[in-house]
């Protein structure tokens, strides 16, 4: 028996060292996975919610934010790829002319 | 048992057929747009036809609702169409006239540009003008009736590279606004008093009023109604669009400017019966109306020289006579001068496009003249046509002009003197067009050194466009629908022997005997005399009119051979007196041939003052002095703003990322503490 | 036990997290993100939903993640470069982030109530999940599928951007 | 049962579980040495042990003491970790699949399989999933440009081809209708027509898909003609240039065990387990199901190498072409049609 408040007390952990990821690294994928790991964080609370109100609707909520994960992901790697082409850096301080 | 008719298909139809040649006809060919557009109008025509077949079976009048549309507590307005005899007529005409100028449409733009534009305007007007009749409310009606406003603005701009046409469409358009406006109010009032705009519920809720307690709002609402279908339907004061809107190409001042959408306002006029029959001032206004404006427009089409113009005045002035039909209650002898109209005023301008394109795009009648051997079939048609108008019987024009004025002396006299008068005046213009068109001698110059080049275009030159030399029949693609018309100017005449027409129609404006008969006496004698259910009680005076008719008929057939006569003294057999004339009436002449000044008057009274005011007041003023200021302060004091504020944007993602963590903080602490705070 | 073994995932959880945040180069801040990975997908089975944590491996672990290796081996993406980076992060950001957490937790905490949940609470059989997908879901499951789609596109159009430019350039000077 | 009974008969089918899989392992590469020998009119390994049969053991010797090289630039943790990843999640997977019915031993009732989960066949799409890790990292570590072109490729042939191969499998699920390796195993007994086993390969119409399994198989676990990433002949041996002694013997356990585990699942999804004629003694119908599934296994892992002996590798945008516009399209295909069919039925 695990109080219903740990997982979500994990879940906001996890957000919260990928906000801390989002606003202290400089690489642009790492960045990109500080995102993720939001997601993830978001996507436990998701699940802890659902055993907490015997609703499997919060599970189907993970695949859809999974599906949405992956296709960000997809993109938001082609534009780091391509940014990496005409910048050749990562580091986003010094991609900030808002234009490639 | 009442079939589904799937009446929203028709006017469906043609938008589909619009929709198609828009979108796709730029890149198809000809014949792949003229095919959509025949095929769509036609379906809508063969729709139309089958409704007839369909019509005995049905219970009148039969509504069809599509879906709602607005629901504001009691208020309801449906997307539902409405079809009883009125609309029937209609329909027949709108689709069966519209069809067959479509055909003659193929053949005589086949050499302009923009040929799938054409199509796609004139489907589009199809669509909006079947919407206008088939509406079971007057603000579908609405729809359609600034939608064939809009499609009439299309095509009369059509050539809008040349100035005159594209202003001739602002024009159109601007006026026919005015008449909008009068009949936007006429509706709110309608919805204010009625709290309804369908037909049939009006006519419920209107019927047990009496006249004597709401006359007032009546007569308010008719005027209204009046001034909305003057605009559409070019009636004194705002007519002046009409003659300009000949800019168009010739088909669509047949379809348009003379057999279906200037008649929307004679339909709407008729449609609201209930509400005329209750104002019997307005009733007079609309016969006022209606007279003067058959009468000035005949007087101004005498002096007239473009083919086109004189057909538009005399479109002008035989919607006036449609107006004193409805004006003086005989809505059936109105809805069927609207019909013979429709086919012999269809039928001259289709034939005077003909004779345009026969002599290469001319227009003014005294550069033709003995056309009559050249162009034989389109000769004929139009001597049809113009026998027709003319009111010789037994043709259509006699039969529903007739009915127009027995109904009118019912009434006073001096509608019938000044109606038979405008007959003559008709008969002489049209014979004076007829004679200068076809007689004498040919008067084109520019052909003349192609003569002997033209004859040999007559043997094969079908497809040859105007511009090109020497004078041609037009394509059977463009005789045919003439030949169909003529027909009908001669044989359309004829439903309306024995008065079967308004027998048919009877029911339709029903109430209107019924009700009216206590009430009010002399708009609705007509239709009480035809009416099958009150024919006992009227029989007696039956028999005595039955004997006055027939003496006003022969004095309104001697006007129309009386002008015949004129026109065949002054201008075939002594052509130069018209000259003479002209010349000792002088000033008068002039003033008449200046269409009385009309345009001049209106320039000078209300659009300079109004440009006047709109420039010194409206723009100097109130535009930028007050809201351009502001708009420009406000852009100024946003743009120091932002100068300060623009420093936080640094372009660096994680700056922004942190701004957005803040904000989020400053959230998550403010619903803490309101959560904290209602605990 | 459950407790225990929460705990014993969270703790390996959160110190992915963290090392995700103490790495410098980017492929070490991947792998610790696929642990952070691995650990959610057994706290998903401690909560019973099975299916969804075998999806999270199968997809975030070994779909998504592998390609953010992919890419940091592609763009050979170094160690991360010192930089003076944003002084708004670090002065409103951080702080901001860490009151909004914890205030959370502290309501979490203080607020939430003695809800508890079991081993296996919900048990989310593939069957039911389905059920719920293809039916209940089926409009949303759809549009996803779209997304997908305008995603794959996108990520098509936008990483071979450069190739096709520089083939464009190439017929035109061939 | 007890948990101590339970905790007992489990480790004890773990130890026998994985030394059948190790020796198997190692006799694979045995085989393999031995059958292309022989298409290529060679005798293969002879000389240790009759039939050289105890070549393996030689060369586990030889991997044991050679010198364990690490290069210099490499990174460190993440090298190391590589091959331990590789065979970790490749033997880790033999422990959903059942390779026999259940057994009885006095009171003791208990599976043929390390242990069934209804999520089984799931588990093992994740274990392969996460084992490319295992390659990309070998070949980015080891900061050589060759392993790093490996890895690349393996990467993105393993992303590629899985997709293709989970959508194979779709169609067995469907018309099993259950995640659980066991409970698909079950479906598929008995014949249909009187003889024709109802194996999903045959009953469900499944050969497409076991065609494209097979196929995407051979890209999964690298072997020819998809063996791009550790392409000898152009990549110096790819992702495992670098490596040496222990941990290369480890990237070659991992290739070796990937390859039995998927041959376990083609027997078990496709060719119906250990379903086979049964017949004899209590002792006869408890082994003879597991020499069944052994022999499917055999089967599948010959025609692996009678494959390798036989056809030349594709090129790589060939490889990704035939996966993504070949494989994938006619994957969703099958599924498609084998939903309908199965919809039509119910």
């Amino acid at each position: 028996m695990v109080p219903l408040s740990y997982y979500l007390i994990l879940s906001g952990i996890l957000f919260a060292c990928g906000v801390t990821g989002f606003l202290i690294k400089r690489n642009l994928i790492t960045i990109f996975m500080s995102i993720e790991l939001m997601l993830n964080g978001v996507n436990l609370s998701f699940v802890a919610f659902a055993a907490q109100w015997h609703a499997l609707s919060g599970q189907i909520f993970v695949f859809f934010v999974m599906v949405v994960a992956a296709a960000e992901a997809a993109v938001g790697l082609a534009i780091i790829i391509a940014v990496y082409r005409t910048r050749e850096t990562l580091n986003v301080d010094q991609i900030n002319l808002l234009k490639l | 048992m009442t079939p589904n008719l799937h009446l929203w298909l028709i006017p469906l139809l043609p938008l589909a057929g619009a929709a198609i040649n828009g979108f796709l006809g730029k890149r198809s060919s000809r014949q792949a747009v003229s095919t959509v557009a025949l095929v769509f109008s036609g379906a809508a025509f063969a729709m139309a036809l089958w409704v007839v077949s369909q019509f005995s079976s049905l219970t009148l009048p039969y509504i069809e609702t599509l879906a709602p549309w607005i629901r504001a507590g009691a208020f309801q307005v449906d997307f539902a169409f409405y079809l009883d005899q009125l609309s029937l007529i209609m329909l027949l005409v709108v689709t069966g006239v519209g069809f067959l100028i479509h055909i003659y449409s193929v053949g005589y733009m086949w050499e302009e540009g923009g040929f799938y534009r054409f199509f796609t305007y004139l489907n589009l007007f199809m669509f909006f003008m079947l919407t206008l009749i088939l509406a079971s409310n007057y603000l579908l009606m609405f729809i359609g009736w600034e939608g064939v406003g809009l499609a009439s603005y299309l095509l009369i701009g059509f050539y809008f590279l040349r100035d005159s046409a594209a202003s001739a469409g602002k024009k159109a358009f601007i006026v026919n606004r005015i008449g909008d406006f009068g009949f936007l109010i006429a509706l709110f009032l309608l919805i204010k008093h009625f709290g309804s705009l369908n037909y049939a519920e009006l006519a419920h809720v209107i019927s047990p009023l009496h006249i004597e307690t709401h006359a007032g709002l009546f007569t308010a609402i008719g005027i209204l109604l009046m001034v909305g279908a003057a605009g559409k339907s070019a009636q004194i004061p705002l007519y002046v669009w009409l003659p300009d809107a000949m800019e168009g190409p010739t088909p669509v001042s047949a379809l348009i400017h003379a057999a279906t959408m200037v008649t929307a306002g004679v339909y709407m006029v008729s449609r609201s019966h209930v509400i005329f029959d209750r104002a019997p001032s307005a009733m007079t206004v609309v016969a006022i109306i209606g007279t003067l404006t058959a009468f000035f427009a005949a007087t101004i089409g005498i002096t007239q020289t473009d083919i086109k113009k004189v057909l538009a005045y005399s479109t002008v002035s035989q919607l006036g006579y449609m107006f004193l039909g409805c004006g003086v209650g005989a809505f059936s002898a109105g809805i069927f001068h609207l019909m013979t109209h429709a086919f012999f005023k269809g039928l001259l301008f289709l034939a005077a496009g003909s004779v345009i394109h026969a002599v290469g795009g001319e227009q003014d009648m005294r550069k033709m003249g003995g056309l009559r051997t050249k162009i034989p079939w389109t000769f004929w048609t139009m001597t049809a046509g113009t026998f027709a108008i003319a009111g010789i019987p037994p043709l259509a024009g006699f039969f529903s002009k007739d009915e127009i004025l027995w109904q009118a002396s019912r009434v006073s006299l001096i509608y019938w003197g000044v109606g038979v008068f405008t007959a003559f005046l008709t008969s002489f213009y049209m014979f004076r067009q007829w004679f200068i068109t076809f007689f004498g001698e040919y008067r084109g110059e520019a052909h003349d050194s192609h003569e002997h080049g033209g004859h040999g275009h007559d043997s094969h030159g079908d497809d040859h466009g105007h511009g090109h030399g020497g004078v041609h029949e037009s394509p059977a693609l463009m005789l045919g629908p003439l030949v169909v018309l003529a027909i009908l100017s001669v044989v359309g005449g004829w439903v309306g022997i024995g008065n079967r027409f308004e027998n048919f129609l009877a029911p339709v404006f029903h109430s209107t005997a019924t009700i009216s008969a206590d009430s009010f006496d002399a708009p609705a004698v007509s239709t009480e005399s035809t009416s099958p259910e009150s024919l006992s009680p009227a029989s007696k005076s039956e028999e005595s009119g039955k004997n006055t008719e027939l003496l006003f008929t022969a004095i309104s057939v001697g006007a129309g051979v009386l002008g015949f006569l004129l026109a065949w003294q002054l201008y075939y057999r002594r052509p130069e007196l018209p000259t003479e004339i002209a010349a000792k009436l002088g000033g008068f002449y002039y003033t008449v041939l200046n269409k009385y000044y009309v345009d001049e008057i209106y320039a000078a009274v209300i659009v300079k003052p109004l440009i006047a005011f709109s420039s010194a007041v409206l723009w100097q003023g109130i535009d930028r002095g007050i809201i351009d200021a502001t708009l420009d302060g406000s852009a100024e004091g946003a743009r120091e703003v932002s100068d300060s504020m623009r420093h936080m944007q640094s372009g660096n993602i994680r700056s922004y990322a942190g701004w957005v963590a803040a904000g989020a903080a400053c959230i998550i602490v403010f619903m803490a503490w309101m959560a904290v705070g209602t605990r | 036990m459950h407790l225990i073994l929460f705990l014993i995932f969270g703790a390996v959880c959160v110190a992915g997290a963290v090392n995700l945040l103490l790495q410098h180069h980017p492929i070490d801040s991947a792998l610790s993100l696929v642990v952070v990975m691995g650990a959610l997908a057994a706290e998903y089975l401690l909560l019973g939903a099975e299916f969804v944590a075998a999806v999270q491996v199968i997809v975030y672990a070994g779909a998504i993640m592998v390609l953010f290796v992919f890419v940091i081996m592609l763009l050979n993406a170094g160690e991360e470069a010192r930089s003076g980076g944003s002084r708004v992060a670090w002065i409103f950001g951080v702080p901001g982030m860490l009151i909004g957490s914890i205030l959370m937790a502290w309501i979490l905490l203080k607020h939430s109530g003695t809800s508890r949940v079991e081993i296996g609470a919900l048990p989310g059989s593939p069957q039911d999940i389905g059920w719920l997908l293809f039916h209940d879901y089926l409009l949303p499951f759809e549009v996803t599928s779209i997304l997908v789609l305008i995603a794959i596109m996108g990520a098509v159009v936008l990483a071979g951007h450069a190739q096709s430019q520089t083939r464009a350039i190439e017929k035109k000077e061939g | 049962m007890n948990v101590g009974i339970f905790i007992l008969v489990s480790v004890i089918k773990i130890a026998l579980v994985f030394f059948i899989l190790l020796t198997a392992v190692a006799y694979t590469v045995w085989l393999e040495r031995k059958v292309v020998g022989h298409m290529q009119n060679r005798w293969g390994p002879t000389r240790v042990g009759p039939f050289g049969l105890l070549q393996p053991a030689a060369d586990g010797v030889k991997f044991l003491f050679k010198e364990d090289l690490t290069p210099p630039h490499v990174h460190k943790t993440l090298y190391i970790a590589a091959p331990m990843i590789a065979v970790a999640f490749a033997l880790t997977s033999i422990a959903v699949i059942p390779f026999g019915n259940w057994v009885v031993l006095g009171d003791i009732y208990t599976p043929l399989q390390i242990t069934d989960v209804n999520i089984g066949l799931l588990i093992i799409l994740g274990l392969t999933s996460l084992g490319v890790y295992g390659i990309a990292l070998s070949g980015w570590s080891s900061n050589n440009k060759y392993s790093l072109l490996g890895g690349l490729r393996a990467s993105a042939q393993m992303i590629s081809y899985e997709i293709a191969l989970g959508l194979s499998l779709v169609g067995v699920l469907i018309l099993s209708g259950s995640f659980s390796l066991r409970e698909i195993v079950d479906a598929q007994a008995g014949h249909f027509w009187g003889f024709i086993p109802k194996w999903n390969i045959f009953y469900g119409g499944q050969f497409v898909a076991f065609f494209i399994y097979l196929m995407a198989a051979y890209a999964e676990t690298n072997r020819i003609p998809f063996d791009l990433p550790e392409a000898e002949t152009e990549l110096v041996a790819g992702y495992h240039t670098e490596y040496s002694a222990m941990k290369f013997a480890m990237f070659f356990m991992a290739e070796y065990a990937n390859m039995i585990t998927v041959g376990c699942l083609a027997t078990i999804l496709f060719l119906g387990g250990w379903h086979g004629p049964i017949f004899g003694p209590y002792i006869l119908q408890t082994i003879l199901p597991v020499f069944w599934f052994v022999a499917k296994v055999f089967v599948f892992m010959f025609i692996y190498i009678w494959v390798r002996g036989t056809l030349p590798r594709f090129r790589y945008d060939q490889l990704m072409a035939f996966g993504w516009k070949f494989l994938l399209p006619l994957a969703i295909a099958n599924l498609v049609i084998t939903a309908f069919i199965v919809a039509l039925k119910s």
